[in-house]
């Protein structure tokens, strides 16, 4: 890995961790379902920097995009708060 | 640098499953657990490629660029198995929000307490 | 011979899946007719295949013309062979049961078909894999399938079922493919039998996590104690053959894989008197919270739950006695126990709040499907002539060569539990009076005949035991011996 | 409490497992294994450029027909979960009450959505030679219906045309599979028999294209069935047949 992979990956890694705990503890499951997307789309990332780049494109596929879709789907044939 | 970089990655990977795992434990809204079986499935996705990698390694196709060299390819066989482990969890995640809308229509809530005609 | 091969088992039931709905826009009681004409096919196969084994010789197949540890490969040995047999012809069975089985609709059947024949294609394709990451993929195409049938009916709870299953199906799935990760990275291979030979390498403290990752992920299939909150909820509210077909395959397959995982892929100090703890602590947990249910299909699920506890027991024991027990406990399991919920079908559908206090008097109103379930319950409690007897006496024996004195007390104490709340509801059956009118749904023609050829198999195995011994002491052999297994996987291991 | 409970079992895991993990350092070479085999077989014998490809398809393409019915499996269950009265079943138009869309947002849709399908189209044809196959190219080309459905309401998707490219699509597979028992020279299920021919050639790897190209029709067909289905559903609170 070069250098410049190697920043990136630790940037990714922090963002990573930072949507998990958004999209677990945020109340609002729109903005929820929108951090489970940010990690898709960063951990797609993550396997293009370690050499994986058919994993990349599944994950950007399926989880940036229809996964998310049908989550919102959801949310909004449901409720869209989380309640106490 | 390694050792930092195998904490660091399997580190995020651990932390996005264990916070999945909580929320699917304990959180009270049926959206949210779904949500945590997905972090959970994404944190267990990144560890299969992490483990897979092999430093300095290319990814593992043969491009008219790289035949004919003497190169390091990382290891194709996790990358495959979470190819198979990205297209399941997707189909139980659709199966997972269609029985959650099915308990909205029948109950009018999404939170667990209020659902509980079956004992937990 | 090309028409016996074992990849038909897996091969059949998808493709006729995937035309199902085809099948329909032809002519629509296909749908209905196509299944059964499958089912009876691999039941055929299976049984000329499995009659026709060589001892020692399974059937080892290679798929996309790569040698096993490299390509995937299909194992029909005495073991899986049996479990196989077992499986495609109960899975008949429960299609002659639900070929008439209330009017679901034309669309609704066709799902139901569906669903069933991949559940099948799963449970098969689970036991008969020689690879550990092919078998993830059917216990997952075996658990999105039940989730999909324990949410059929409408207007029941049974969505609150399914999604219960699933939230446990999900964290196993996570277990399973953890442990694999691990073994991978450890061994280099996916296929069991090399696994097997390279394992000894591994680190025993690895190893041991290894173990228990495995043993939490595959437990939840097989009901093992503190995963099995889905059982009796998925049980009572599917749909009855679905139950039965629980029973005879999902609860097999998960047993089949725990066993074969143990016995042959992994050898760890320790990991069978932890699988007897678990047994036990399942035994214990399942018989006592049977005895104060009400309701009849839940209180049937706990006794599973409790069935299987005393096959984990008997596995537990490493010794050939012990597993010649648990085979001839899981066959009883399947057979029995699909009789006792294809019978509880009927009964309850007769009944509104499927109560058993609703029972009073159904033994005169509904005679024969009352008469199979009496069958039932007095063979799984475990009295002459029928199967369940020789199966407890097996265990008892079984028990007493490993010197485990304290677990036969259990066995007995459980068989007194048994006869607690099964006689129970016989009682109601025949020695109460009717409450009032009841709507009483008479079981259909196809139903008594699945159910007759369930009771005839008891009944049958019950006087003359040794139909099935000589089969299962081969495949007791086979399982106890993993040294042939991985030689006839991998002949030209000396290459390596 | 429960709370307690919890973080603490899931400490305890976290520790085993991450203890586990640290004796696998990241980055360290396996000391041998399949891939070595797979590395050297794929580009030489195969004729495969990409190995995670010839892996997937060929080595172990059983894991591919198990994945394809998962994904027909979770369509198959999520109507039966939703039990949606069809439109052909009533006579009447399914309503999707979302909004219709701007008209900014429609017209973008409609130049959108060819390059979708071409892009998925592409993306399964090469699926031997470049990253993705079947499965990415099929959600591709779902992504580009998924548009399409959300942007205009009057948007229906044909269930009979999906019926039939699932069926035939799902059934090439089992097929191919089969007549590698016939006419492959080890007469193994899925087992290749067509000629390998030229290593990064379009028309290389003998039946693995084949194959991914019926990936990825069913792929697309089955995941736009489920965005139909969830789309499409009622959206009233209470259903009565529930209760």
């Amino acid at each position: 890995m070069t250098h410049t992979e190697i920043i990136l990956t630790v940037i990714s890694l922090v963002v990573l961790i930072i949507a998990g705990f958004y999209a677990v503890m945020k109340k609002d499951l729109i903005h929820a379902v929108i951090a489970t997307s940010v990690i898709s789309l960063v951990l797609s990332l993550v396997f293009y920097l370690l050499q994986a780049p058919d994993v990349a494109l599944t994950e950007a596929a399926i989880g940036i995009a229809l996964s998310t879709i049908i989550f919102i789907i959801t949310v909004r044939n449901t409720k869209r708060f989380e309640d106490k | 640098m390694q050792e930092f970089l195998t904490y660091g990655i399997y580190g995020t990977a651990f932390f996005l499953m264990l916070l999945g795992l909580y929320a699917a434990l304990v959180k009270k809204n049926l959206v949210k657990i779904v949500i945590g079986l997905s972090v959970l499935d994404s944190g267990l996705h990144l560890l299969f490629v992490a483990v897979g990698y092999i430093s300095n390694g290319t990814a593992p196709i043969f491009s008219p660029a790289v035949v004919g060299k003497n190169v390091v390819m990382v290891d194709p066989v996790p990358q495959a198995l979470v190819l198979t482990a990205i297209v399941i969890g997707f189909g139980v995640t659709a199966v997972a929000l269609a029985l959650v809308v099915r308990l909205y229509r029948k109950h009018n809530t999404t939170n667990i307490d209020e659902i509980k005609n079956l004992k937990w | 011979m090309v028409i016996s091969d074992p990849v038909y088992f897996i091969a059949l039931p998808l493709l006729t899946a995937f035309l199902l709905p085809l099948f329909g826009k032809i002519y629509k009681p296909l749908i209905g007719i196509i299944p059964g004409l499958v089912f009876a096919f691999i039941a055929y196969i299976s049984f000329d295949l499995y009659l026709n084994l060589v001892p020692g010789k399974p059937i080892v197949i290679q798929l996309a013309g790569w040698a096993p540890p490299w390509g995937i490969n299909l194992v029909f040995s005495e073991f899986s062979g049996f479990v196989v047999t077992l499986i495609t012809f109960l899975a008949f069975l429960v299609w002659v049961y639900s070929y008439n089985f209330k009017k679901v609709g034309f669309d609704n059947s066709k799902k139901y078909f569906t669903l069933l024949m991949l559940l099948v294609a799963g449970s098969i394709g689970v036991v008969l894999t020689g690879d550990i990451f092919n078998m993830f993929v059917f216990l997952e195409i075996t658990a999105i399938s039940s989730y999909g049938l324990t949410a059929f009916y409408k207007g029941r709870d049974s969505a609150e079922a399914a999604f219960k299953f699933l939230l446990i199906g999900s964290l196993s799935s996570t277990f399973i493919l953890l442990a694999i990760l691990l073994l991978y990275k450890q061994v280099g291979t996916l296929n069991m039998a090399e696994i097997a030979v390279k394992a000894q390498s591994i680190d025993p403290k690895m190893k041991s996590i290894i173990a228990i990752l495995f043993m939490i992920g595959l437990g939840i299939e097989a009901e093992m104690f503190p995963m099995n909150g889905w059982v009796p909820d998925a049980y009572s509210q599917a749909p009855a053959p679905v139950a039965a077909s629980f029973a005879g395959m999902l609860a097999k397959s998960g047993i089949y894989a725990l066993v074969r995982v143990f016995y042959t892929v992994l050898e760890v100090d320790g990991i069978f008197d932890l699988l007897l703890i678990m047994g036990i602590l399942t035994i214990i947990f399942a018989e006592f919270s049977a005895m104060r249910q009400t309701r009849l299909r839940r209180m049937l699920a706990y006794s599973s739950i409790g069935q299987m506890g005393l096959i984990m027991v008997a596995f537990s024991f490493n010794t050939k006695a012990g597993i010649f027990a648990g085979l001839f406990l899981m066959f009883n399991h399947a057979i029995i126990k699909s009789l006792l919920f294809l019978a509880s079908g009927f009964l309850t559908y007769s009944t509104k709040q499927k109560k058993i206090r609703d029972l009073d008097g159904f033994g005169k109103i509904m005679p024969f499907t009352s008469l199979m379930f009496g069958l039932g319950a007095f063979a799984i409690v475990g009295l002459p002539p029928f199967s369940g007897f020789w199966g407890k006496l097996n265990m008892l024996v079984a028990t007493a060569d490993s010197n485990l004195y304290f677990v036969i007390a259990l066995i007995l104490l459980v068989a007194v539990v048994e006869v607690v709340y099964y006689f129970k509801v016989i009682g109601r059956l025949y020695f109460r009076q009717q409450h009032k009118e009841v709507e009483v749904h008479k079981p259909t023609w196809n139903a008594i005949a699945a159910m007759s050829v369930l009771a005839i198999v008891i009944i049958g195995v019950g006087i003359y035991p040794d139909l099935i011994t000589d089969y299962l002491t081969k495949a007791t052999n086979e399982l106890f011996d993993k040294a042939s297994y991985i030689h006839n996987v991998l002949p030209n291991l000396s290459l390596n | 409490m429960k709370k307690v409970i919890i973080i603490g079992f899931l400490g305890v895991i976290a520790y085993y497992l991450l203890s586990a993990f640290a004796s696998v350092p990241f980055g360290a070479d396996l000391i041998k294994g399949v891939k070595d085999f797979y590395l050297d077989k794929s580009p030489n014998d195969l004729k495969v450029a990409n190995v995670v490809t010839s892996i997937v398809v060929n080595f172990r393409g059983f894991d591919t027909l198990g994945e394809v019915t998962v994904l027909f499996l979770a369509s198959t269950a999520l109507g039966s979960i939703l039990y949606r009265r069809r439109s052909h079943d009533s006579g009447l138009n399914p309503q999707r009450t979302a909004p219709e869309a701007s008209a900014l947002v429609q017209t973008g849709a409609k130049v959108i959505f060819p390059f979708t399908i071409m892009l998925g189209a592409y993306i399964f044809i090469h699926g031997h030679l470049t990253p993705g196959g079947g499965f990415q190219g099929g959600a591709i080309i779902a992504t580009g219906f998924l548009l399409m459905l959300v942007s205009y309401r009057k948007f229906f998707i044909e269930h009979n045309a999906l019926t039939w490219i699932e069926a035939i699509a799902g059934s090439t597979f089992v097929i191919l599979g089969l007549l590698g028992l016939v006419y492959a020279n080890n007469h193994n299920f899925l087992e290749n028999f067509l000629p390998a021919g030229k290593l990064n050639d379009l028309l290389s790897g003998g039946i693995i294209g084949i194959i991914y190209v019926a990936v990825g029709f069913k792929v697309g067909a089955e995941i736009t069935g489920i965005l139909d289905t969830l789309l499409t559903v009622k959206e009233t609170g209470l259903d009565p047949e529930e209760n």
